[in-house]
C-alpha cells in the first residue's frame, strides 16, 4: 500500500433495502444488528464498510459501519454503539423493518499476499467491530492472531475467562472476547481503570510486552482500529519493530463513495508535502506508515 | 401526452433539467459505481470546482450534519485546471459519456477567473464554465466576490473575455445584494445565473467545546436552506432574471422541491445534498417533476418556468419585503 | 455546588440566560396560560415588535412550515406604541410580574425609531429596548437598516439620544456585513447586540402555484437556520462582540443549543419558535445548560462564554472563511 | 359575538401526554384517533380544538383539529383526513403511542344563550369533524337539527340510508350520517357528482332549499365549517335570511394559543377598517358577519 491514486474506484456499489432480521442489545449501549443483504454479503472485505440510512426523518447523512461478520452469504452484522442521532435510531429498529444501505465500500485490509504468520489486532472500545472479519479471514490464511482491546467502558462484546496462560502478562489477566477466542485468536482486555481480569494499562502497551516478548524476529503484521491517539502509539511501536501495521481510520463522511472530499486523512505525500485522501475510496484502511499522525 | 423535460439553457443541451451540482459530483465518475445509476439519467454534470494550482483543501472533520442540513468545509481540494483538462476531461470523453459537462471555476483574482476560463476553453468537451464567485473560501478583500456587484462584474467581465463557453455565474446568499449582484453578472455577460450556493454556518463540538470543522465554518446546503434559496430564485426571476435562464439549487430532494423552483422561476435545478443519502434522486425527480407538470397541464417544463409569478419584468427589489 | 445561571447583560438581571423573544411571545400574557408554565421561570421577555402607530400585518396566510423551520410573514401586527405603553405595560405591572420587559422597537425612518424610544423610556417597568432594525418589513431604502452600517448606526444613535434605557441592537442574518454593521451599533452606542433575525425565504404552494404566504417571502426560524447563528454570533464575538454582551438565538430548541450559542460568545440567549411546539422549553434548556456547565466545569455561566475562541480581539472578519 | 378584543384569553390551557386508545382507518384517507386526554375531554367545548404534536421529528409545529366527541370524559376522538406530512404521520399511530396534545383552544360556538330552536349545520368534507360535538350539544338544548355536507370524495363518516322523508328534496336523496341521525339529527350528502343517494349541487343549495321551504318565520340559527368559499355562500345566504350564523375558520397556526399572530382572520371593524383576529384566540368561531369576505 502507498500513498493514493485519487483514481475513481471501480468497485461496484450495490443498494439494498435490507431487513433487519435481529437486533440485540450488548452491554453500555452496544448494539449487534443482523441485517439481510445479499449483494454486499456476497461481496465484501474484511476493513471494508456499509454506509446505512438511519431510519425515519431524524437524520439526513448515512451512517458508516464496518461489517462484524458475514452470515450465511446472505447477512451482514453490524457491531456499533450508541453515540449519537443515528444510532440511537438504529438501535430502536424491530425485526422486519427495512434499513436502506450501500456497499461495499472502501479498500480494506490488505489480504491479497505477503500475510504473516503472526497478526496482532489492536482496538480500541467498539474499534474492535470491525476486526472480527479480519480475524476470520486471518484463521483461513493460517495466521495466529492476537486481539488487544483497551476500554474504559464496557466490553463491546461477549467476554469470558480464558484458561490459556500467556507469557507476556501476568496470569491473572485473563478476560478475553468468545467469539475471537472460539477462532483461535488469543484476546485481553486493556483497561486504565482497576478491574480483575483485565490488563492494566493501554492496548498498546499489551502489543509492546507482546513484541518484546516475541523478540526482533518475530514478523507479525498489526492491524489496527480506535481512537486516533491509541492508533498513533500503535503506529508508533510497529514502526519501533518495523512491523507493517494498517490502520482503519473512521472519518466523518458525505457521500461514502469518492465523490465528496469530505473524509479527508492527512497522508505525508511522496516528496514530504501532506497530501488528503479519502476514507471512502483509498480508505478507511492506510498503511500507518505513510499516515501524518501529526494532524490531528 | 407525457409532458418534456428536454432543456436547453446557455446553449446546453440536457435530457432534463438536473444539473448534477458542483461538489457533490466529484468529476463524474463516483456515482456510476452503483449499478443503477447512469449519467445519461441526469441532464448535465457540473465539475467540482477547479483552481489553478492543485489545492490541498481544508483540514479536517469537513463535514457536520444539521437539522435538515449539512454543513461543509471541503475547502476546493481539487488537482488543479491541468489535471482536470489534460487527465480527467479526455478519461471521460474516452469513456463516451455524452452527458454535457460544465466546469465549475475559483479563482484568487480576477486574473486567476480568466486564466482558469481560458485554460478550460482548450477542452473538446465542455459544454459551458461555471463561475463560482460564492465560494466562501475564495475572498475578495472581506467578502466574496460575489457579495458586491463590482468584484462579480469584474470577475464575469475578465472571465467573458476568454474565448467561446456559455458562462454561468453561481452566486451567493450571503449578501443582501443578491440582485444587484444578478444584474451586474448579465451585464458583464453572463448567459445564465445559478443560485445558491451555500450560506455560512458552524457548529460547535460540546464536548471538545470548540468549533466542529477543522476550518471552524463551513457552507450549508440540504433541505434546511431550501426556502431560503425559493426566495432567492424568486426575487431574481421577478427583478429581470427572466431575461437569463436560472439555475435553481438549494435542499432539492424530491420531484416536488424541483417543481417548486421552476414555478419560482428556475430554469434548470441544481441536484447536491441529496445524491449523499440517495443516489436514485436525479430519477425519482424527474419522475416526480413530469407527474406535476402533467398533473397541471404544462406541456413542455418551459412552459411552467416562473408560473408563480404575476408578471416578469425588471423591478426594485420590493419583494423582498416579508 | 450547581453553576448559577444569573445573568445580568446591559444592566437586565435575569434569573437565567434565557429571553423569550420578539413575535413569539407576544406580550407575555399568552403562554401564563399552560399550568406549568411561569414567567419567573425565563430570565426576560422581550415583547412583539412594537411600531409607532397600531399596524393590521400582513395577509394571511402568514406561517408554513419548511424542512426543521418555520416561515413567518406576520407583518409586525401589533396594537401600537400608545396602547403598549398605556394598557399593556400597566396591566403587566399591575399583575405583579417580576420578570424583566424589553421592549422591541420597528421604525420606518430613523426619527420614528427616536420617537419610539422616547415613548417607551415613559413606562415605568421597562428594563431595556431592542432596537429592531433587521425586521425585513420595514426597509430603508432597497435595504434592511440593518443590511449596511451606516443605517443602522443612524438608527442606533438616533435611539441613543432618547432618555436612559439600556439599548439592544438586533441584527439580521441577510447580509454579508454582518460584523461592520455590528461594530458601527456599538459605536453608536448599543449596550448589547442581538442577533439573529430570520433569514429571508419562500415556499410555493405546488397547487395554486403562488407563494404560499400572503405576502409571498417570510422569515426563517427555526433548527434550520441555527447553523448560520451560531455562525453569526461566532464571527461577531471574535470580531469584537465580546467587548459588548450578545444574545444568540436562532433555532435553540434545547439546552445543547443553549450550550453551543454560550459557546460561541453568546451572554444570553433568545428562545423563540420551539415556544410553538414545546412550551415547557425554557425549563427544559435552563436545566440543560446548568447539567453542561456543571460536567464541564464551569462554575458561572459567564465563565463558559465565548469558550470557542481561542483569543479575544477585535479581529478583521477572517473567520468567516469555510 | 362582535369584534375582537385582542386581549389575552385566560382560559387554562393543559398539555398532555396522551396515549392512542383506537385508531381506525376510514374511506377516503380519513382517519378516527381516540386519545386518553382527562383534563381536556372534561374541559372542551364544542368548536374549541386541540393542537397535537405529530409523532416523529418529520413536522416542528403542532397541528390543529376540532374535536368529533369526548368519550367517557375522559377521551377524545379526533376525525382527520390525511393531507399532509403530519396527518400522514397522525395515521401511523399504534394504540399504546403518546401524543403530546394541548387544549382546549379557542372560543367554541356560542351555545350561552340565545340558541334556536331549529339548527343548520352547513359542512364541506371533514369539516363535519367540528360539528357533531356542536350537534351533542344542540340535542341536550333541545334544537332540531339539520346537517348539510357537501363532498366530492368519500364521506368521512359512516353513512346510512334514511328512512325519513324531506319535503325539500326529491325522496331519493337519503343518504345520511349514521352517527348524526342517531343524535336525531337530519343529516343529507350533497356532491358536485352524479351519485345516487346523493343531493346534486352544493351543500350551501341544501341550506337555501331548506329555508326557502321553512319560510321567513324560521329562526334558524346557522353554523358552517369548511372551504372558504362555501362558508361565504352560506354566510351569504344566511344573511339574506336574517339569521345568525357561525363559522368554524381553519388558519395556518404557530403557537395556537395567542402569542404570535400568525393565525390571522381578516374582520370587518368598527368603523369599516379591517382589523386581523387571532383564529386561536378570538376564532376559531366566528360571526359570519363581521369576517371579510373579501379577503381571500
Ligand atoms: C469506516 C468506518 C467504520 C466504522 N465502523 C463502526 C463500527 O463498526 N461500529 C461502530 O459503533 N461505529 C463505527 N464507526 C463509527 C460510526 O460511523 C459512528 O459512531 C456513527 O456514524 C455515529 O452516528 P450518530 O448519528 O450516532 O452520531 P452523531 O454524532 O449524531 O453523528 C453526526 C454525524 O457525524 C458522523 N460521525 C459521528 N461520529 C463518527 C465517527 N466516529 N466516525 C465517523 N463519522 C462519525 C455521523 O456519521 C454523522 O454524519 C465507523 C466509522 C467509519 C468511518
Ligand atoms: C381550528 C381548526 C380545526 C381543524 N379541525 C380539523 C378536523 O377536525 N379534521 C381535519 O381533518 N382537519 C382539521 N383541521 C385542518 C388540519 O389542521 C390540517 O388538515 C392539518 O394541519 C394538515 O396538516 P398536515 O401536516 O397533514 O399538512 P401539511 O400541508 O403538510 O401542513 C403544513 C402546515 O400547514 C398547516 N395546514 C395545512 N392545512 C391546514 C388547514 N386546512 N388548516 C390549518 N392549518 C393547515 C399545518 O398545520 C402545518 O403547519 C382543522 C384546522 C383548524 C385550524
Ligand atoms: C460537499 C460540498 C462541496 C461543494 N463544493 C462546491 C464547489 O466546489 N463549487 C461550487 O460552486 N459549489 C460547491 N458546493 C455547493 C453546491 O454546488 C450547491 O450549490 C449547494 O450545496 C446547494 O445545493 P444542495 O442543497 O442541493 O446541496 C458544494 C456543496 C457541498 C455539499
Ligand atoms: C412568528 C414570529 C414573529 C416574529 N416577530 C418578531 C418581531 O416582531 N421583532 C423581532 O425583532 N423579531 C421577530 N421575530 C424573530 C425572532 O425574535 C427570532 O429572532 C427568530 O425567530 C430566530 O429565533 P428562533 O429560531 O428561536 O425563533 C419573529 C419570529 C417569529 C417566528
Ligand atoms: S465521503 Fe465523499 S469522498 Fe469520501
Ligand atoms: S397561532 Fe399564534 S396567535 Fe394564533
Amino acid at each position: 500500500m502507498s500513498a493514493p491514486r485519487h483514481q475513481p474506484s471501480d468497485e461496484p456499489v450495490y443498494r439494498e433495502s435490507a431487513p433487519v432480521v435481529r437486533v440485540s442489545a450488548l452491554r453500555g449501549g452496544h448494539c449487534r444488528l443482523r441485517l439481510g443483504a445479499p449483494s454486499i454479503a456476497a461481496s465484501i472485505r474484511p476493513g471494508q464498510f456499509v454506509n446505512v440510512g438511519p431510519p425515519g426523518d431524524s437524520t439526513l447523512l448515512r451512517r458508516p459501519f464496518g461489517v462484524y461478520q458475514t452470515l450465511d452469504r446472505t447477512d451482514i452484522e453490524l457491531l456499533f454503539k450508541v453515540v449519537g442521532k443515528g444510532t440511537a435510531a438504529l438501535a430502536e429498529v424491530s425485526p422486519g423493518d427495512e434499513l436502506d444501505i450501500i456497499g461495499p465500500l472502501g479498500n480494506g485490509f490488505d489480504l491479497s499476499e505477503d500475510f504473516a504468520e503472526t497478526a496482532v489486532l489492536v482496538a480500541g472500545g467498539f474499534g474492535v467491530a470491525p476486526l472480527y472479519a479480519l480475524a476470520q479471514a486471518l484463521r483461513e490464511k493460517g495466521s495466529q492472531t492476537y486481539l488487544f482491546v483497551g476500554t474504559e467502558e464496557d466490553v463491546p462484546v461477549e467476554t469470558s475467562d480464558s484458561s490459556m496462560q500467556l507469557s507476556f502478562v501476568d496470569p491473572d489477566v485473563k478476560i478475553t472476547l468468545t467469539d475471537f477466542e472460539e477462532l483461535g485468536a488469543v484476546a485481553r482486555v486493556a483497561s486504565m481503570r482497576h478491574r480483575p481480569g483485565f490488563f492494566h494499562g493501554l492496548a498498546s502497551e499489551l502489543l509492546e510486552r507482546f513484541l518484546h516478548h516475541a523478540g526482533s524476529g518475530c514478523n507479525a503484521r498489526v492491524y489496527a482500529c480506535g481512537p486516533w491517539a491509541m492508533l498513533k502509539r500503535t503506529a508508533g511501536i510497529a514502526a519501533e519493530y518495523n512491523l507493517t501495521c494498517e490502520v482503519l481510520l473512521e472519518e466523518r463522511m458525505g457521500c461514502g463513495i469518492g465523490a465528496c472530499m469530505s473524509c479527508a486523512v492527512r497522508l505525508k505525500g511522496e516528496n514530504g508535502e501532506p497530501v488528503y485522501a479519502r476514507a471512502c475510496v483509498e480508505g478507511p484502511v492506510f498503511d500507518a506508515a505513510i499516515v501524518d499522525w501529526d494532524a490531528k | 401526452m407525457k409532458p418534456s423535460l428536454r432543456t436547453t439553457i446557455a446553449g446546453i443541451e440536457m435530457v432534463n433539467p438536473l444539473m448534477m451540482s458542483s461538489g457533490t459530483f466529484g468529476f463524474g465518475e463516483d456515482f456510476t459505481r452503483f449499478s443503477d445509476f447512469d449519467n445519461a439519467q441526469v441532464g448535465a454534470i457540473v465539475l467540482k470546482g477547479t483552481t489553478l494550482k492543485p489545492r490541498l483543501g481544508n483540514p479536517p472533520p469537513r463535514i457536520a450534519e444539521t437539522p435538515a442540513g449539512v454543513l461543509n468545509s471541503i475547502g476546493l481540494q481539487n488537482p488543479g485546471v491541468e489535471a482536470v483538462v489534460t487527465e480527467i476531461l479526455p478519461r471521460l470523453a474516452e469513456s463516451g459519456l455524452q452527458t454535457p459537462l460544465v466546469a465549475n471555476i475559483a479563482g484568487e483574482t480576477v486574473d486567476e477567473f480568466a486564466e482558469l476560463a481560458t485554460r478550460f476553453s482548450q477542452a473538446t468537451n465542455l459544454a459551458a464554465i461555471e463561475v463560482n464567485i460564492s465560494c466562501p473560501n475564495v475572498r475578495h478583500g472581506d467578502l466574496d466576490f460575489g457579495a458586491e456587484p463590482r468584484p462579480a462584474s469584474e470577475v464575469i467581465a475578465a472571465v467573458r473575455s476568454a474565448p467561446h463557453l456559455p458562462l454561468i455565474a453561481k452566486l451567493t446568499p450571503n449578501t443582501a445584494r443578491t440582485v444587484d449582484v444578478a444584474r451586474a453578472c448579465v451585464d458583464a455577460g453572463a448567459d445564465a445565473l445559478s443560485l445558491i450556493n451555500t450560506l455560512t454556518g458552524m457548529v460547535i463540538d460540546l464536548s471538545s467545546r470548540r468549533p466542529l470543522l477543522g476550518n471552524k465554518t463551513g457552507g450549508l446546503s440540504g433541505p434546511a436552506i431550501k426556502p431560503v434559496a425559493v426566495a432567492k430564485v424568486h426575487q431574481v426571476f421577478d427583478a429581470g432574471g427572466h431575461l437569463v435562464p436560472l439555475v435553481g439549487m438549494g435542499g432539492i430532494s424530491n420531484g416536488d422541491d424541483a417543481y417548486e423552483f421552476i414555478l419560482a422561476g428556475a430554469a434548470a435545478v441544481g441536484v447536491g445534498t441529496v445524491l449523499f443519502y440517495n443516489h436514485r434522486a436525479p430519477r425519482e425527480i424527474s419522475a416526480g417533476l413530469a407527474a406535476h407538470l402533467e398533473r397541471a397541464g404544462f406541456r413542455r417544463l418551459s412552459d411552467a418556468v416562473g408560473a408563480a409569478h404575476s408578471k416578469k419584468h425588471w423591478r426594485k427589489g420590493s419583494d423582498e419585503t416579508t
